[in-house]
């Protein structure tokens, strides 16, 4: 196995078109463990990390780019970012211990393809963009496309999500995200979930829900969103999201939980996200 | 095979050493340095016994790829107490509430544990007990039930704010 | 804090010093095994079963070989075949399989090469046919009639002769009538419980460097918790004299009980003889929780009657323990262990029962905290039905001198009753659960042992001592012995070195287990140090120039009242008859060896104030406490760090550790990111509560401490879980899913 | 230990004459054939409320009680 540091974009393509079985790879926090549970290994490890534009957070034009390989505790320590999507943040600080986080990354949480990943549900949630370099050049899509099943991507061969575009959030929005976990830290979610809510008073007017290890990939929840638009979040309008969440779910019976366990606490967690956001949400109007 | 020339600094001192594209950092401390301080307790970084500073934050050895330290910053538990303008090899806060907290047990963790207190406490000087307990999570220790340790790590604080 | 003052004052025992191997600890220079690296040296890895139960037909080892790098190869063909009576032989094809693996993750063969990477290529080039056999999981399973075998060679112990047979051991105990006095009781509570098997989670994996020279001998370097037992296990397994052995004991990343056995040594033995070359073989985390031996799984029956005021009069208990692919003797203990209450009547029987998984190992008070979950279970139950205090219930019925354990034997002097009512008087018990949280309490008993020590004591010409022993240290037991030194020998306790020397510089000395060292080993150590103090007045008298027998040892110096002029005799230090020691006879030293009788129970009482989320299953822990009796606390930080680690322990086993096999027995969670061990944001701190009711048989009151802790907190926490949600768990761990599970079904 | 009782006829006590616990062994044995082997092959002893590992030598008195216990190891 070889290892490669491109600084540009244009040098990890033509690395990843020119060497068939090479790897991207952010933090590595996936890729090491992977490696010792017996994964065969790449020919060319390419590591992102030495690529500016991979490693950078910017805020301009109505829009946050982030690297795809920044680590999230830069994004977690930053605070323009944190009140403006306290909800991506903290999924993203979810992603392991500080150990952890100094390593692990947006691109690298997604592109590991696990229906678990912490920072996706709420990614989702505010629509965000992937940005993806290819042999043809780079294209945007919605994050949600980027994963079609577990540990499935849509990205061809030599393809690598160069950074993510996240639109602000309009006025009087926030977001949520929420999961269980056996121990406070150092663990994989059960069930996550998502909540992104704009508020005009007491009433909500936008609404995406969001969860995630519960299917094979992070799953929308409309049925729940449509419970949200337009209500108070009235314990009736918190059932039915709970109900919604629940029959989204569609997990599976592994060593982290059961099916029971994952369809009712979907439920649960969709409920509680959305009473969070909606606080902020309207804690953002306060405070505008 | 071929292995790489990797350039950096290690506790202060520049430093260079051969290293397999494959081998962790954690691997070229221990084997090629000799600095065998962290430990390797997983080897996926989900037990912090192989925990440096790199360029200043603390990070699993065991997950960094040996070459992806060229040009970087290295701290180990070895560096711990000759940093900082301390004279000679006092200790380092930390190591004296330790040792004083009875902090370790086997000890086997305590390297570990050392480097990511040290990472905390230089970001965050006045650390609540829950602000302490979230950063040494991804620490294990199976000795202690982390009381002494916390304890110590509170105490060291303490010091080291009334020293500054 | 401490509850019981002891009675005795001490100079040093009691008192905190930093321990003498910390410094090395805090700066990275302590040398665990792993951290050794010898010039030349080779490293190893293992082939692993992929399946739990087969023969295995073929091994060719001939592509391997031609492998780059690869120095030496290994199987069980290259062991001698220990006959079945040998008390080696299940280790013996545990270490490397003979003809059939019995677990995923069994060691079939071993490879030396350059580098570790060659070495597990190398592995993997090694070609096996196997032949599978049915697979046996569980207690049930195993148990039932006609089941097929897990091992073929398992015969049910101390029954004579029998068949092959899944059943390891079957302890039946009895005393009184149970049957008759629970058709009168005025209340009784049946429940079952089971226990996933968990593991001891020490965060050093196993390690060796093995340097086996052209003569013959091999210097081991090892982490356990004896380097005699690894000496003599390595020896039997090679079929070689113990004197071709020497085992320096590397510093021990914990072990919990996890190390009283031995997987690498002698394998890395035969490969550095066959390779002339030394050899590392470190077990990665994976191999270490496939292949190294957890605590057993469990299932259990416990029915308890009582009279409406409170009396327990009879338990009926049924225990199975599920203990590996081999015979073991943890079965046993489950119904052994039960002895923290009167009960005038007893029908208990345990079962030792195999199945396709690793060789269990002890871990910290080997199955007392199945046992101990269940019966605190459901005397709690008894408690709340009856409405009563449940410390009041436990004080009416708790064993104190005299009372009879399962096993028959009275307890000698115990401090059960001290422990509760030191919770009962505690800031804990007396304030007011947190908003939200409620309160449970349970009991733990370990016997402790006694077993061999060696120790000796050299004293220097400066006055200064070493105390060479070969118990290694696991958790602050150096310090503890130069505590006992310094105490004995009247110096201070930093003039004192504690060492643990290798198996050629100190008298055989059996594992660092059954919280024995600083009771059996401190006990040498304190015999040396007597026989030193005889000597020191015998070469006082010389310098003095008096009568030996005018000569006392008080205070640390030797005074004898026609010396020197004062009142009671001018005193001569130990430094001043050290400086003498060539003149008065040559080196003042001493040795003293002895097989300890007489350990100490020790008792733990523990209190957890818990929260549980309904809607979750899940459970917070906002307040803890253990109260545990040590006879005497030599070094009270490292006797409190016992009692927070085994309480930490119990709280995993209690919520979230468990080994999850799938069907055809490959485990699931092999690492420490799914086997889930507490995090420090798991927890608050733990609080602690020493009582201190000296063991008789111990010149200092040690009983030891290291195990008992373990055992409280399943029930513990199963207790508050009840008080908290009126339901009553009864499967470990109480995971977020079963608590759920559990609730709804109540609702 | 109750799973000798079998050799004992089922008596949870008896009594039996010797010097050391050996002995007492070995006169139980004469009486119960195969039981000195059973207690030599696991048993600790119980004598004057210490355990004794391995007690064949271990001194006793005219009317001491000695406990027969299965080896205990620990973690």
């Amino acid at each position: 196995m070889q290892y490669a540091a491109p600084t540009t974009v244009d040098e990890a393509r033509s690395m990843l078109a020119d060497n068939p079985g090479s790897r991207v790879f952010a933090g590595a926090t996936d890729v090491v463990p992977q490696m010792r549970s017996g994964r065969p290994e790449p020919s060319v490890l390419v590591d992102l990390k030495r690529i500016d534009r991979l490693m950078s957070v910017a805020h301009a034009d109505g829009h946050w780019t982030i690297g795809a390989a920044t680590p999230t505790s830069e994004l977690t320590h930053n605070g323009e970012f944190a009140a403006m999507f306290p909800g991506i943040s903290e999924g993203a600080g979810l992603i392991g211990s500080d150990q952890i986080q100094n390593r692990s990354s947006l691109g690298g949480n997604l592109c590991n393809g696990s229906p678990a990943a912490d920072s996706v549900p709420a990614m989702i949630a505010s629509e965000a963009r992937a940005v993806i370099a290819g042999a043809d050049g780079e294209r945007t899509i919605p994050v949600g496309d980027v994963v079609t099943g577990p540990g499935q991507l849509s990205l061809s061969d030599g393809e690598f999500v160069v950074e993510f575009e996240i639109d602000d959030a309009p006025a009087n929005t926030g977001d949520a995200y929420v999961r269980t976990t056996p121990r406070t830290e150092m663990d994989i979610a059960i069930v996550g979930a998502a909540v992104r809510v704009t508020m005009d008073g007491d009433t909500c007017t936008d609404a995406r829900v969001v969860l995630g290890a519960v299917a094979p990939t992070a799953v929308r929840v409309p049925d729940a969103e449509a419970a949200l638009v337009g209500s108070s979040l009235d314990d009736d309008t918190l059932a039915a999201v709970a109900a919604a969440a629940s029959a989204a779910a569609n997990p599976i019976n592994d060593k982290r939980g059961t099916v029971e366990y994952r369809t009712q606490v979907a439920g649960v967690l969709a409920k509680r996200a959305a009473v969070l956001a909606a606080d902020r949400a309207k804690g953002m109007e306060a405070n505008s | 095979m071929s292995r790489t020339h990797i350039t950096c600094t290690v506790n202060g001192e520049a430093t260079d050493f051969l290293a397999n594209p494959a081998t962790s950092l954690l691997d070229a401390l221990r084997d090629e340095l000799g600095l065998t301080g962290a430990k390797e307790g997983c080897g996926t970084g989900d037990c912090g016994a192989c925990s440096v500073l790199m360029d200043g934050k603390v990070t699993c050895a065991c997950l960094v790829f040996a070459p992806e330290a060229e040009g970087r910053d290295l701290l180990t538990v070895e560096g711990l107490s000759s940093g900082d303008g301390a004279e000679g090899d006092h200790l380092h806060p930390l190591q004296q509430t330790f040792l004083e907290g009875a902090a370790l047990q086997c000890g086997v963790c305590t390297p570990g544990f050392l480097v990511a207190a040290k990472a905390l406490l230089d970001n965050n000087p006045d650390p609540t007990e829950t602000e302490i307990r979230y950063a040494l999570a991804g620490n294990l220790c199976r000795c202690t039930g982390y009381d002494k340790i916390i304890r110590s790590v509170q105490e060291a604080a303490v010091q080291l704010r009334s020293a500054t | 804090m401490t509850a019981t003052e002891n009675p005795k004052t001490y100079k040093w025992v009691g008192t905190r010093p930093i321990r003498h191997d910390g410094y090395d600890k805090v700066v990275g220079k302590a040398r665990f095994a792993a951290d050794l690296n010898l010039p030349g040296q080779l490293h190893a890895a293992y082939l692993r079963s992929p399946h739990a139960h087969a023969n295995i037909v073929s091994i060719d080892t001939s592509a391997a070989e031609a492998m780059p790098g690869v120095k030496a190869i290994v199987t069980g063909d290259d062991f001698p075949a220990l006959d079945i009576t040998d008390p080696n032989h299940d280790v013996s094809i545990n270490v490397l399989a003979r003809g059939t693996v019995l677990y995923h993750g069994h060691a079939i063969a071993a490879v030396a090469a350059t580098t570790k990477a060659e070495a597990q290529a190398a592995c993997a080039a090694i070609e096996v046919e196997y032949e599978l056999l049915p697979v046996v999981l569980g207690i049930d399973e195993a148990m039932a009639e006609g089941a097929p075998l897990a091992n073929e060679q398992n015969y049910q112990k101390f029954v004579g002769p029998t068949d092959p047979s899944n059943i390891a051991t079957h302890t039946p105990l009895e005393r009184g009538d149970a049957d008759a006095a629970m058709a009168e009781a005025d209340i009784v509570i049946e429940r079952e419980f089971d226990c996933a098997h968990v593991h001891q989670g020490y965060i050093e994996p196993h390690a060796c460097v093995v340097d086996t020279g052209a003569d013959g001998k091999a210097n081991v370097w090892a982490s356990s918790q004896g380097h005699f037992m690894v000496r003599a296990i390595s020896a039997a397994v090679l079929g070689w004299e113990t004197s071709r052995i020497k085992v320096t004991p590397a510093e021990i990343g914990g072990g919990f009980g996890g190390k009283t056995t031995v997987y690498l040594e002698p394998v890395a033995a035969r490969l550095s003889e066959k390779a002339g070359r030394p050899v590392k073989l470190v077990m990665s985390r994976e191999e270490v929780l496939r292949s190294s031996g957890p605590a057993p799984g469990a299932k259990l029956r416990i029915k308890i009657g009582a009279t409406k005021d409170g009396e327990l009069t009879a338990i009926d208990g049924w225990m199975a323990y599920q203990v590996g692919a081999y015979g073991d003797f943890a079965g046993m203990v489950g119904a052994m262990s039960v002895a923290s209450y009167k009960f005038p009547n007893l029908k208990l029987e345990s079962w030792g029962v195999l199945s396709n998984t690793p060789k269990t190992a002890a871990y910290r008070a080997p199955s007392a905290p199945h046992a101990a979950f269940a019966i605190e279970s459901v005397i709690d139950d008894i408690a709340s039905e009856l409405e009563m205090d449940p410390i009041d219930l436990r004080l009416k019925n708790a064993a104190v001198e005299g009372d009879l354990t399962a096993m028959g034997m009275p307890h000698p002097r115990i401090g059960l009753v001290e422990c509760l009512e030191a919770l009962k008087a505690s800031d804990h018990y007396q304030s007011e659960p947190a908003e939200g949280a409620a309160r449970g309490l349970a009991v733990g008993f370990w016997f402790n042992i006694g077993e061999q020590s060696s120790a000796t004591v050299n004293l220097n010409e400066d006055g200064t001592a070493t105390v060479i022993t070969g118990s290694p240290d696991i958790g602050g037991s150096r310090a503890s012995m130069a505590l006992m030194a310094a105490e004995e020998l009247g110096i201070d306790v930093y003039s004192i070195t504690p060492v643990v020397a290798d198996t050629e510089a100190v008298g055989f000395t059996d594992v660092t287990e059954g919280s024995r060292a600083t009771f059996a080993t401190g006990k040498a150590v304190v015999e040396a140090c007597r026989e030193l103090k005889v000597e020191l007045c015998r070469r006082a008298a010389q310098i003095m120039g008096v009568d030996e027998d005018q000569v006392a040892w008080v205070d640390g110096a030797a005074v004898s009242p026609g010396h020197g002029g004062g009142e009671g005799g001018e005193p001569l230090t130990l430094a001043a008859i050290t400086a003498q020691a060539k003149r008065t006879g040559g080196p003042l030293t001493a040795t003293a060896s002895l097989n300890a009788a007489g350990a100490g129970p020790s008792f733990a009482v523990h209190c957890a104030d818990v929260k549980v989320d309904d809607e979750t299953g899940q459970t917070e822990i906002v307040r803890y406490t253990a109260v545990q009796d040590a006879g005497t606390a030599i070094h009270p930080s490292y006797v409190e760090g016992q009692m927070q680690g085994g309480s930490v322990q119990g709280i995993g086993w209690a919520l979230n550790e468990e080994y999850i096999f799938s069907s055809d027995g490959v485990l699931m969670n092999p690492g420490f990111l799914d086997y889930r061990i507490p995090v420090a944001s798991d927890l608050p701190m733990i609080e602690t509560i020493i009582v201190e009711v000296p063991n008789p048989s111990h010149p200092y009151g040690v009983r030891g401490v290291g195990e008992t802790g373990i055992v409280p907190p399943m029930a513990t926490i199963g207790n508050a879980i009840k008080a908290a949600t009126g339901v009553r768990m009864t499967s470990l761990p109480m995971s977020p899913p079963k608590v759920l599970k559990a609730l709804d079904e109540a609702d | 230990m109750t799973q000798h009782r079998p050799f004992a006829g089922g008596d949870a006590v008896v009594e039996a004459n010797g010097a050391t616990v050996g002995q007492l062994i070995d006169d139980l044995d004469r009486r119960f054939p195969g039981l000195g082997d059973a207690l030599r092959a696991g048993s600790s002893a119980g004598i004057d409320g210490e355990i004794h590992a391995e007690p064949e030598f271990v001194r006793i008195q005219p009317d001491t009680v000695v406990y027969f216990v299965a080896p205990l190891t620990g973690g």
